[in-house]
């Protein structure tokens, strides 16, 4: 039984299909590779398996167990947990509080016991000063954060949604290596998204492509990179 | 010089972000390489009016802009492709190039050819011509952003991580084009993909910490050690 | 010389009311409405009429006036504060009745004498009590004022026998004084059978309201031989206008507002239209008190008394000063007594005297008047013994 | 299928309306002229809110001193209301801009809830002022044209106030045309979506401001002073067309302008239904609040599926 | 250290406030208890905003407080005290059910409903004429405790009391994260487990709960009510400008902007009989333009003015 697994899964929105009939799994203590070109569907993939947005058809398994419908709240406390393009620190709350929410929320710790584990998770992403304001932290830093905050969920499936947009060379690679560290550690289940292609190369063992909505390739990155359909999709003169 | 900073400072609040920046831009192509926080974006910013410099001078075109509204600096001439693309996300794609133009003198009468030009450098638009922006996939917005600032016709266009959220083969195409483009615009670029970045530029500045550390040509900046160990690579 | 002597003796007086301190009447009014504005004002008039003729007891009287703002809390905590922080010696005012219904445990817990220019709603004799001996009642409660009505009209039929009413028609306001109107005419009028009651309510301008055209409709389908409205000045001009677009003339147009907008007579409109009420300036012709307090307001103020609300407080001064200058002391059991041998002849064209109501035992005005717009002016047509004018009958159609 | 829906929706609505039209023709004719009334009040709040995005508690209160200053201009010179139309715009509108050149630019970086509170303060400022110049008693205009009639049958009605209707029709149609066809429309267009971008294609956000809030204020004295022959005023006269207009604003929908005519007529129209008959009567102040609550919660569901 | 100077603040403020009749007369103690009324509803409106919910209805649940209160005792024979406690029960269970509609409401939408919703609340008992009193509104046998003003006025403590206490929970519990996180970006939110509707619910019914007991109290310490009276438009505007005045998503700030819009239209009222209240709009103005981030802001930026 793998830990992830989605059967034929579809969204519509209006005339839209986002997500066309997208079938794959993922299992514990592995790295996938989400790629394919702008507005082919990775990011609304992501949000069906976690819940963020409903299905208009298929299924999403975690353990087996079908989920397909229940809410992202309670998603995460299965333990999917998953980090935004788009990532909005909480302003008003401090680095710690900040991860500590999904201690709290998703495996219904008290804050005493919550504080304690997201002390642990930081320390582990050398985070430095918990006590600070997010309005202070460097990108590398939020993106960090970000991490912690879902680890903090105590996930088995974890999915990142271009957590090395923005980062420079020297900072993508300490987030490759944590990032390894992380999914070997903790036996997770990863799924990243990523344009870098230097970046799948060194980060994930499989990588799954998205075109328009539809899955068109699946295999090692030196693999799916030679595919013909893939190079004209997406790489382009960067292959 | 189409661009000249003077020992430009620059911050937030209390805190400074740019110390004594001096750069300056010709009829060329220039990349700002530096970490994350160095104070590129910052610099952008100052440029085009976002944020008041502290102290510093910046002259556009020969003229002191230094303080200047960002309309009336991007009346002057300057288009910038911001990070968080600033569209107008109720409005079709049509409406938001025509916007592009609409209030730059220098565009005015001209909108047909650029119109023409964006519509060529991103194809996709030209099916999209009549969605509303808002409902655009994160990367087909940035082109849509790139492709209303070319509307302006501007004499500089300055690009704040165009890659972003970009696939590869968009990405290498937008630096296709901008190698073109540089032959009747300047053009600042800032790229996390120093890599790309660096091929298709003339020049490079190095950003640390707020300070201009290292500058140079393109191909020299990309031979630098400094530059190969910190910034490529990957 | 004659000159000195009146400056000495003025002297004299204001060391001796220095000396015995000024007697002090504390009121509340809601300030930013005509009502207590003018209200406050007049009885700023009396205490300095009656202060220039050498005060009471050869003390000179101070009056302190707390907005109430119309609201309930504030009403309240203002009669705290004249009790126990200015101790007055006397509380006067009061208009709307849901702010008397905030201050009566107050004034309950302190057994002040109370002189009322305000509070028409019976629910605020109810929450009196009939133990309440030390409130004076001036203004007509609801149901006086709808007794006065019937009796009106009965007096006018048969003075008058062209006019003729059997069908009355009511367009109440949504809001307590328009329910009141609207309760008290169905029982009184009603009573007997002599009347065929018709009703509907409207949203007053003042509301936000002002669309008369569905009330109209029904009043207009009913043919009334006389339309009553309860509403506010601002409902007058607007539904005139809208029952003219409509052709809905009745025999008698009435209005019963609180109060008219600025300029109603200069409108073609107003001519004959009646009205209910207290007070005009049309009734200085037959009461010279009237005749001296518009005077006196007008000098003093450069603005003619729009509301009755002015003559009323007027009275409410002069029946307190005339009280304890009778009673010697404003001590609250001899002021009492003082007050319920009032017999005071007012600016309304009445003499006013307290007998018991409903509840209390001390109620002063029991009537209304019924008026008539003519050529511009209010004309007061009945009681016939303060009457200004003869009715003219009916309203006239429109062309 | 959902164009299906619409079409029996809409043969339905027409059928409803036929009906009423035949059995009460008067829901109608005063539901449309009530209509007319919010409408044209409520569209310039619905152009502040959409463009500048603040919500003026002061909306009712510009329409209320713009009233004051009509009846000044009339009372003093014999002038119509009609002729004092243009003069009046003219006065609101620099008031209205320099209204926001004093006190909303200042607000505008704070958060938001902010320039709520600081238009309410705006609201009792103008109201109370005009209650020390003016007193609260009421003043009206009374103008003979007011009680125009026209006699179908048995039916006599009042025309005056279809010229609510007129206005509000303009203002759709005529804000339409400035937002699309004119420069400074399409600015304000685009700042209403996104200052930020809008500044970087060379539009001067500030001006496309004050210009929007003076324009809207302009339409508020227009109104004000038409108002006047319909109403009396006073100076609490406006408070209440600002919760309403408000309430419109949003059953439309932020920015949808001809959406709050749509709005108004369904209220108008609903209202006089209801007040047509003598058990509902009362109850028809009711209807607005619920059909706001029931539109927005539709909206919502709608939205959530879609 | 700091914490500890903090509950040593708050406790000597408790004991003086408790003991402040020994030494007003009833006209300070009655103008405190107005002051206490609208600071516990800007403190109730302010924990909800801390999810981001701007609450038009405060004014409706205060009115539906109070008539409940008020039925209780008239039509149920209920004794005044045991009225309190029920009509706040059931305005929380009111608030509950509703909650389960309004809350899918986010922005200017949520804010609409609720004042469409107090609105609601207000025409259908100003038309229940036989059960509600109608538009003249109920007037009770007596005022609670025979109307002593020193009983009268801990009774509104009282309620204060709770209200703070209530807030300073919402502001250190599981609560703070909740509502912070959502008010913030609610997806992220829901992907960090938050259960946003239970904690809109939770933060909703309880804040509702609180305005409505400040309705029974105010109804039992007057005696009657209308529903003018009940639902006045100033029990939703002034407890806003309050909180905001004083500085929002804070305990601290909604007490301040009370003390100071209430204190001053107290005072104002009695220096400027003709044309206070239009120096108090001025003062409204003034304050958003100068302080931005309220009283609590403007302290807050002094402080770290000088710590840098």
């Amino acid at each position: 039984m793998k830990t992830l697994q989605t059967e034929h899964l579809t969204k519509r929105f209006l005339g839209l299909v986002a997500v066309n009939d997208v079938s794959f799994s993922l299992d514990a203590g592995e790295i996938l590779g989400i790629i394919g070109p702008n507005g082919a569907g990775k990011t609304t993939f992501i949000h069906l398996v976690s819940g963020i947005l409903m299905p208009t058809s298929g299924k999403v398994l975690f353990k087996g167990r079908d989920v397909s419908y229940a809410p992202a709240h309670e998603r995460a406390r299965m333990g999917i947990a998953r980090t935004f393009q788009l990532i909005h620190p909480l302003e008003n709350l401090t680095v710690l509080e900040n991860v500590m929410i999904g201690a709290v929320f998703s495996r219904r710790q008290s804050l005493r016991e919550a504080r304690r584990s997201a002390e642990g998770i930081c320390e582990s992403l050398q985070l430095g000063d918990l006590g600070r304001d997010t309005a202070s932290l460097s990108i590398l830093e939020i993106k960090k954060m970000e991490i912690a905050r879902a680890l903090a969920n105590g996930p088995e499936v974890l999915f990142l949604d271009e957590v090395m947009a923005g980062l420079n060379a020297d900072e993508t690679r300490q987030m490759i290596s944590m990032v390894k560290a992380i999914a070997k550690e903790r036996g997770l289940a990863v799924g990243v998204v990523e344009h870098v292609m230097g970046v799948i190369r060194e980060l994930t063992e499989r990588v799954i492509v998205l075109e328009s909505g539809e899955l068109i390739a699946e295999g090692p990155y030196s693999e799916v990179s030679k595919n013909p359909r893939v190079i004209e999709a997406y790489l382009g003169g960067a292959a | 010089m189409i661009l000249e900073i003077q020992g430009l400072t620059c911050g937030y609040g209390k805190l400074p972000v740019l110390r004594d920046v001096s750069l300056s831009i010709g009829a060329e192509s220039v990349a700002l390489i530096g970490p994350n926080g160095a104070g590129k974006t910052t610099l952008i910013n100052a440029v085009t009016g976002l944020v008041k410099p502290w102290g510093g001078s910046i002259r556009f075109d020969g003229r002191d802009v230094t303080g200047h509204a960002t309309h009336e600096i991007a009346r002057a001439g300057i288009a910038l492709v911001p990070q968080e693309r600033e569209l107008f996300p109720g409005m079709t794609v049509a409406d938001n190039l025509a916007l592009g133009a609409a209030y730059i003198p220098r565009a005015q009468g001209r909108e047909e050819r650029l119109l023409e030009q964006c519509l060529r450098l991103f194809p996709i638009l030209k099916e999209r011509f009549r969605q509303i922006v808002g409902t655009m996939s994160g990367g087909q917005q940035r082109m849509v952003a790139i492709a209303r600032a070319l509307m302006a016709n501007p004499k500089l266009l300055i690009l704040d991580e165009p890659s972003l959220g970009l696939q590869p083969s968009i990405v290498s195409e937008v630096f296709d084009r901008l190698s073109e483009l540089k032959k009747d615009v300047a053009i600042l670029v800032t790229e996390q993909n120093v890599k790309e970045s660096l091929r298709s530029v003339d020049r490079g500045y190095v950003l640390e910490n707020g300070a201009v550390v290292l500058e140079g040509a393109a191909s020299d900046l990309a031979k630098d050690p400094h530059v190969e160990a910190s910034y490529l690579g990957l | 010389m004659k000159r000195t002597l009146v400056a000495l003796a003025l002297i004299a007086a204001a060391a001796m009311a220095f000396g015995q301190g000024t007697i002090k009447i504390g009121a509340t009014w809601p300030l930013a409405d005509i009502t207590g504005k003018q209200g406050s004002m007049a009885a700023q008039q009396a205490v300095d009429e009656i202060n220039k003729a050498g005060g009471i007891l050869g003390r000179q009287l101070e009056l302190i006036v707390i907005d109430d703002e119309l609201k309930a809390d504030k009403g309240a905590a203002a009669i705290e504060k004249l009790v126990t922080v200015d101790n007055v010696d006397v509380i006067i005012g009061g208009m709307a009745s849901g702010v008397a219904l905030g201050q009566v445990p107050a004034m309950k817990k302190y057994g002040k004498v109370v002189v009322s220019t305000g509070a028409a709603s019976y629910k605020v004799e109810e929450a009196l009590g009939k133990d309440a001996d030390w409130y004076f009642h001036l203004h007509p409660w609801d149901y006086n004022q709808g007794a006065s009505y019937v009796q009106g009209w009965d007096e006018i039929q048969k003075k008058f026998p062209n006019i003729k009413i059997k069908k009355i028609f009511l367009a109440y306001e949504e809001g307590a004084f328009g329910k009141a109107s609207w309760d008290a005419t169905k029982t009184l009028f009603g009573a007997g059978n002599r009347y065929v009651i018709d009703g509907a309510s409207f949203k007053s301008a003042a509301l936000g309201g002002g669309d008369y055209g569905a009330m109209l409709e029904a009043a207009k389908m009913f043919k009334p031989d006389l339309f009553l409205w309860a509403g506010y000045d601002a409902d007058a001009l607007p539904m005139l206008e809208q029952a003219k677009a409509m052709k809905f003339s009745p025999g008698i147009y009435l209005g019963a507002p609180p109060g008219w907008p600025v300029g109603f007579g200069t409108s073609r409109l107003s001519e004959n239209v009646m009205l209910y009420g207290m007070w005009a300036p049309s009734i200085n012709n037959v009461s010279p008190v009237s005749k001296k307090f518009y005077d006196g307001f007008v000098a003093k103020f450069k603005a003619e008394p729009a509301t009755y609300f002015a003559p009323l407080s007027y009275s409410a001064v002069y029946i307190v000063a005339d009280a304890i200058k009778r009673a010697g002391s404003t001590d609250t059991a001899a002021l009492i007594k003082a007050l319920e041998a009032t017999k005071y002849e007012s600016p309304l064209g009445q003499t006013i005297t307290f007998t018991p109501g409903n509840i209390i035992k001390h109620q002063g005005v029991k009537n209304q008047k019924i008026l008539q717009w003519q050529m511009g002016r209010q004309e007061v047509i009945w009681p016939f013994e303060s009457a200004t004018a003869k009715p003219v009958y009916p309203f006239p159609k429109w062309k | 299928m959902a164009n299906k829906r619409n079409r029996t929706a809409g043969l339905v609505l027409a059928a409803a309306v036929l009906g009423i039209l035949v059995w009460r023709p008067t829901v109608l004719i005063y539901g449309l002229q009530a209509a007319g009334l919010y409408a044209s009040i409520a569209i310039p709040m619905g152009l502040i809110l959409g463009i500048v995005h603040i919500v003026n508690l002061a909306h009712g209160e510009f329409m209320m001193a713009a009233s004051y200053l009509t009846y000044t201009i009339c009372r003093a010179s014999g002038m119509d209301p009609y002729l004092a139309l243009l003069p009046v715009a003219a006065v609101t509108a620099a008031f209205g801009f320099l209204v926001y050149r004093l006190t909303i630019r200042r607000a505008l970086k704070a958060p938001e809830l902010n320039q709520l509170i600081l238009t309410f303060g705006l609201a009792i400022l103008l109201t109370q002022a005009a209650n020390l110049l003016f007193t609260s008693q009421t003043r009206k205009l009374s103008f003979e044209y007011v009680s125009a009639s026209v006699d179908i049958g048995d039916l006599s009605f009042g025309v005056y106030n279809f010229v609510f209707v007129a206005i509000a029709v303009a203002m759709v149609v005529g804000l339409r045309l400035f937002l699309t066809r004119t420069k400074a429309g399409k600015a304000a267009l685009a700042v209403g979506q996104n200052p930020r971008g809008a500044a970087i294609v060379g539009i001067d956000v500030d001006r496309a401001y004050a210009l929007t809030f003076a324009l809207a204020s302009a339409m508020v004295g227009l109104m004000g002073a038409v108002f006047i022959t319909r109403s009396s005023i006073f100076p609490a006269v406006g408070s209440p067309f600002t919760m309403k207009s408000f309430c419109l604003i949003a059953m439309a929908g932020i920015g949808n302008i001809p959406g709050i005519l749509a709005s108004s007529v369904l209220l108008g129209v609903s209202e006089n239904f209801l007040k047509a008959f003598r058990g509902t009567r009362e109850w028809a102040d009711i209807v607005f609040f619920v059909l706001i609550i029931s539109v927005i919660l539709g909206r919502s569901i709608r939205g959530k599926k879609a | 250290m700091k914490r500890t100077a903090t509950y040593a603040a708050a406790a000597i403020a408790a004991v003086v406030l408790a003991v402040l009749p020994a030494f007003l007369g009833a006209y300070p103690l009655n103008v405190a208890r107005s002051v206490m009324t609208y600071m516990a509803l800007a403190v109730s409106w302010d924990m909800l905003l801390r999810s981001g919910q701007i609450s038009f209805g405060i004014a409706g649940l205060f009115g539906l407080g109070s008539y409940a209160s008020a039925l209780l005792v008239l039509r149920a024979g209920m004794d005044p005290v045991l009225s309190l406690v029920f009509a706040t029960l059931l305005t929380g269970a009111i608030a509950y059910a509703l909650g389960f509609a309004v809350l899918r409401l986010r922005a200017m939408y949520f804010s609409i409903t609720t004042l469409a919703l107090a609105e609601i609340f207000r025409i259908v008992l100003h038309n229940l004429h036989d059960f509600s009193g109608g538009p003249e509104g109920v007037v009770l046998p007596g005022v609670i405790f025979g109307g002593a003003a020193p009983a009268l006025y801990w009774l509104c403590l009282a309620g204060l009391a709770i209200t703070l206490g209530t807030s300073w929970y919402f502001e250190r519990s599981k609560l703070h994260l909740a509502l912070t996180a959502i008010r913030n970006d609610e997806t992220s939110a829901r992907a960090s487990g938050v259960d946003i509707f239970k904690y809109l619910l939770v933060a909703f019914t309880v804040t509702s709960t609180l305005q409505g007991m400040m309705g029974a109290i105010q109804v039992q310490s007057y005696g009657f009510t209308t529903p003018e009276t009940a639902f006045d438009a100033n029990f939703t505007l002034l407890p806003l400008a309050m909180a905001l005045l004083g500085g929002i998503h804070s305990t601290l700030g909604p007490i301040a902007g009370a003390v100071l819009l209430g204190i001053a239209s107290e005072w104002l009222k009695l220096k400027i009989p003709y044309g206070h209240l239009v120096v108090y709009g001025i003062i409204i103005v003034l304050v958003i333009l100068l302080m931005p981030r309220g009283l609590v802001g403007l302290a807050r930026n002094r402080r770290a003015g000088r710590r840098a």
